[in-house]
């Protein structure tokens, strides 16, 4: 659960967008999609606490896993500089990943940003399924946008969109999805992960539409295992609402059981 | 064959197997660190704040880092007493573990029913009393930095507990040597110190403070030099025996607050950096006593003060 | 052109140019800076704790590096009122700055006098008093930690005194809102706070505290959280308008305490790693605000509050 | 006063102690024996004050400055790593270094472990001034001496002592230079840097011989410029005993006026 890994390779995908290539063949046969690792960036006081990353994928055979993220701040920041042939400690993989349903299909992903990560995955287990797969995948601009082709199964689907039009729609992911939805789209279940407003603006209309849906949180974190009860999200199950912690009963949880 | 050095302590009516325990609210109930170590390694581990009812906790965000250190405002979620005696302890004395069990009132009755009903089940060595948890309106702060509401409250609840009991001192006060004067006058068989101390992180993208519950508690690096001087300070102001804590990360730290008076120290915020601090520290403490020559912790503790 | 935004900020009876000063003791008399940028750029240079007489200062060592940030136990060493005003006064004239005199008193006698006299001289913008000083046996925190005390001891002061008066508090009391209250309620005009968080540190190689002082003052990063918080609590508090400081090292940090409650801000210990951090500071909240449209630091002040 | 200078090279010089070649040529002009500079090791907050090493020597129309340190702790730790081509900012150079008197011959270097790098730097000065030069270094053991050659003008006639006696004379090197003495060496002038109790060792004894005597003190420092007294020394002078900064007032400072 606490594994060394070493840093195969750390590639420049956009402006501020790497691709870590982390050796930890246990991790790689273990991690599921949706899960995360919990990376100390360095063995120093700063920056302090560890910083959780979905896997992006763990290709078969090659004890290998993929990171994809962006620099935000300090820790991605140091991480970005992370040297070929270093170690870092890794704790994982971590949490409750998606769940997918035998023979709901299509299935739709919708990615905000980087939260396309941990859906890059879950494309690949849903392609062993042999389901159809559509993803929506929206980001601010053209210069944001992942090569995603790299990384996805050829028969995945994508639908793009930009806040300011330079590529595919013009418009907020959401809204693409429910032009598809209104033009006669029918999920067997949907996967979604990206920015809070998203994935409540989502949730909020699949109040109507009522597809599974599974959407993948963060919150902050300290421990990473459920025992500092820091990273906790409310979630409402059978008529009682509580406290569940993103790390461990997440980061994947029912859409429609989040309380927002 | 090489003398090794005997890591026990005693604390008063309390004997640790070694001085290296897990801090309260850290370390869950023993099962999640379970993955890296055997909770039987720990000097004692000192499991969740428990209260009498259970507490869903603080509004979210609950945490944030800061300089070598962290915020948080948990609120003390826990399932309250009830479940923790049918499900946590039944699971924790399976583990041959040294427990440790903090507790948090929101009254005085309250401490004194669970320190009265903690006494009667078997497979606790100790209580804690956490009377300094900044983070829950009642309940925590009043009763942490008044000498007088501690030796009464202390004193309530040293009559209804069979066992060891422990004060926890908030480091948010004036003056600790009095509070620790109060506590032992109340019948305080151990103290500990440090519990977080108070801060606030603002969001300057939204202008407002980032922690749900506004303010949270600081633990880390940060405050160890705080932490190191309330123990020296608190080791010339009263008898007992004490356990330092507060931003231990290395045998180095855990070194000072034993030379500075600790007779045993406890881990928090290290756990989350590295899972398998404690055991980490214990060896090295092990290490260093014997090449010092010395037979144990004995030697080391209050050091600082000779 | 650009509508710049205007830094000028006023603070009850003082207006300063922009609302980044140099905080006490960590900034000399100036001299040390001169050849980094013109004193001038400062919102204020609160000059080196100066007492009536002279004071050596504490045995060595005096500083020690601690997790983001460091112990210092100088004990006001400074050439004491007469050489003051003499030769460092002076100097400190001819360079056009904001200078305002932080004065620490062994008795209440002696804290008038210096207020009486430094309110004679020209070239003086306001007196900050120092009751909070930990590296001083007397005239340090007994003054600071009394909420009786500090309004006695600022009503005397104010009495003697016809400049601005600043009151800086220490962060090391249980409730620094009562202790700002006093404060207003003896007659200041303005307070600042924090000053410096006690702590030790022990070498654990010779077993003794590090310092030649066994304790000392605690400043930079690490603190900040709970001095954001301080100046939180202490805006709700009182009336007085605010200088807050404790581990500013970059924009955001100063925006945090602007946004918690305080008009201005001071920079201490990031004065050491950067020496630049002032005039940095106050570019970077220059160009936040035009940035943000807004005209001055009153958008940000206290925003957390609404 | 304040630079970025460029990280030429680290050479790894024994076990734990490294030559670092900082280039910035304002500083390596106005460098005198016995100054020092103030790095930041590293933008970030962990180390996070600044370090303060002497100068070892500054070529003449180079450009570059020397600095000869030891790894001691988690800041030089990082220091070692530096790489080639990045910038350490660095306050420079700072304090009141050595002040050979003209005339007053031999020199007499006594040199303690890393205490020798400031005395490399002022055996250069000397030999321009035509001085006959003795350095006597002590080093615990073989391990740890430093190749003194490299750095040394060749008329410095070397006396060499090891605490463990694995090369040269075996003893402290305060040992060795008494015995010099009393063998008939008639210093002109003396300078000392090294560990604290070598250096009142020296100057105890030196109550006796009575040469001009220079030490190089250590304390430590946070601003390095005289602004936060932090780094005091107490000295006598003309009877009255007072704290003095390294930083400024030192860290050269007369080894009769020094109160240990
Ligand atoms: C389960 C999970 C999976 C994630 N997967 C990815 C991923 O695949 N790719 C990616 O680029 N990012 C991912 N993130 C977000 C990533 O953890 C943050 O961007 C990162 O921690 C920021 O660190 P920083 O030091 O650069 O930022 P700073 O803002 O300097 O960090 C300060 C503190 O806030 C925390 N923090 C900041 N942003 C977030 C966030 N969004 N979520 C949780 N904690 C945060 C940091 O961990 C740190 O403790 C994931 C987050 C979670 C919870
Ligand atoms: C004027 C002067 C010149 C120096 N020249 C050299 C030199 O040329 N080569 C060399 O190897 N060393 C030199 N030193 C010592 C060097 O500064 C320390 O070894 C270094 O700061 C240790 O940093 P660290 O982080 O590795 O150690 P840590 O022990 O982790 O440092 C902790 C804190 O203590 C301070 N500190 C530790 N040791 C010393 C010390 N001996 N003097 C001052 N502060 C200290 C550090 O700067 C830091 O603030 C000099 C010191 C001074 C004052
Ligand atoms: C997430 C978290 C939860 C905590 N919960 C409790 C608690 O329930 N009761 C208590 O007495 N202390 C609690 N503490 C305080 C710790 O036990 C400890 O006193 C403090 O964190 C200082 O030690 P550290 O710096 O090693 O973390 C908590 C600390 C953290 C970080
Ligand atoms: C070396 C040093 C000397 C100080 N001297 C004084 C002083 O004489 N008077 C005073 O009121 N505060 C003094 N302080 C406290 C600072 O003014 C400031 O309140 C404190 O350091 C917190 O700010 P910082 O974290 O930015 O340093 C001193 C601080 C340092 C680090
Ligand atoms: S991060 Fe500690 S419980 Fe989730
Ligand atoms: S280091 Fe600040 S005065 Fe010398």
């Amino acid at each position: 659960m606490l594994a060394n890994a070493r840093v195969l390779n750390l590639e420049k995908l956009t402006a501020s967008d790497y691709l870590l290539l982390l050796e930890e063949p246990q991790f790689a046969v273990q991690a599921s999609p949706g899960q995360f690792l919990h990376i100390r960036i360095k063995d120093s006081l700063a920056p302090f606490l560890r910083r959780p990353f979905s896997v992006a994928g763990a290709p078969p055979g090659k004890g290998v896993l993929q990171i994809i993220f962006r620099v935000v701040g300090k820790g991605t920041a140091v991480l970005s500089q992370a040297k070929r042939g270093t170690s870092l400690t890794c704790l994982g993989p971590l949490g409750k990943g998606f769940k997918p349903t035998p023979g709901l299909s299509p299935a739709v992903l919708l990615a905000g940003g980087m939260g396309v990560a941990p859906l890059l995955f879950l494309a690949h287990l849903l392609a062993k399924e042999q389901k159809k797969i559509l993803l929506f995948y929206g980001v601010a601009s053209i210069t944001e946008l992942l090569p995603l082709k790299r990384f996805l199964p050829p028969q995945v689907e994508l639908h793009l969109a930009t806040d300011d039009g330079t590529s595919g729609y013009r418009g907020p992911v959401t809204a693409l999805l429910a032009e598809a939805l209104q033009g006669g789209l029918k999920p067997g279940e949907m996967f979604a992960c990206g920015p809070r407003p998203m994935l409540q603006a989502v949730a909020g209309q699949n109040r109507g539409w009522n597809f599974p849906l599974q959407v993948s949180l963060e919150e902050r974190m300290a421990c990473g295992l459920g025992a500092c009860q820091g990273c906790a999200v409310k979630i409402r199950q059978g008529g009682e609402s509580s406290y569940r912690m993103v790390c461990c009963d997440g980061p994947v949880f029912d859409g429609q059981e989040v309380i927002w | 064959m090489v003398n090794m050095a005997d890591l026990r302590v005693r604390l008063g009516p309390l004997t640790l197997k070694n001085p290296v325990m897990a801090a309260a609210g850290t370390f869950g109930f023993g099962a999640e660190y379970a993955p890296f170590f055997a909770p039987e390694k720990l000097g004692a581990l000192v499991v969740n704040g428990l209260t009498l009812r259970p507490r869903e906790g603080n509004p979210p965000p609950r945490l944030a880092e800061t300089p070598a250190g962290m915020l948080n405002a948990i609120g003390l979620q826990n399932p309250g007493l009830k479940i923790f005696l049918e499900e946590e302890l039944p699971r924790l004395k399976s583990g041959r573990v040294a427990v440790i069990v903090n507790i948090a009132g929101e009254s005085e009755e309250e401490y004194v029913i669970l320190a009265r009903e903690l006494s009667a089940v078997p497979g606790i060595i100790a209580l804690e009393i956490n009377l300094s948890c900044p983070n829950v309106k009642q309940g925590g702060l009043q009763f942490g930095t008044s000498a007088a509401a501690i030796a009464k409250l202390v004193s309530k609840v040293r009559q209804a507990c069979a066992l060891p009991l422990i004060v926890k001192l908030t480091p948010n006060v004036t003056d600790i040597s009095e509070l620790a004067r109060a506590a032992e006058s109340g019948g305080a068989d151990i103290l500990s110190l440090v519990n977080t101390l108070m801060g606030m992180v603002i969001d300057v993208d939204t202008g407002r403070p980032f922690l749900g519950n506004i303010t949270g508690g600081l633990s880390g690096p940060a405050i160890r030099p705080v932490a190191v001087r309330m123990v020296y300070e608190v080791y010339r102001a009263t008898g007992l025996p004490l356990i330092g804590m507060g931003g231990i990360m290395e045998v180095d730290d855990a070194l000072q607050f034993m030379m500075a008076g600790a007779r045993a120290v406890a881990v928090g915020t290290a756990n989350f950096i590295d899972p398998y601090t404690v055991p980490r520290l214990i060896s090295a403490l092990d290490v260093y006593l014997d090449a010092k020559g010395f037979n144990g912790p004995e030697n080391i503790i209050g050091a600082a003060h000779r």
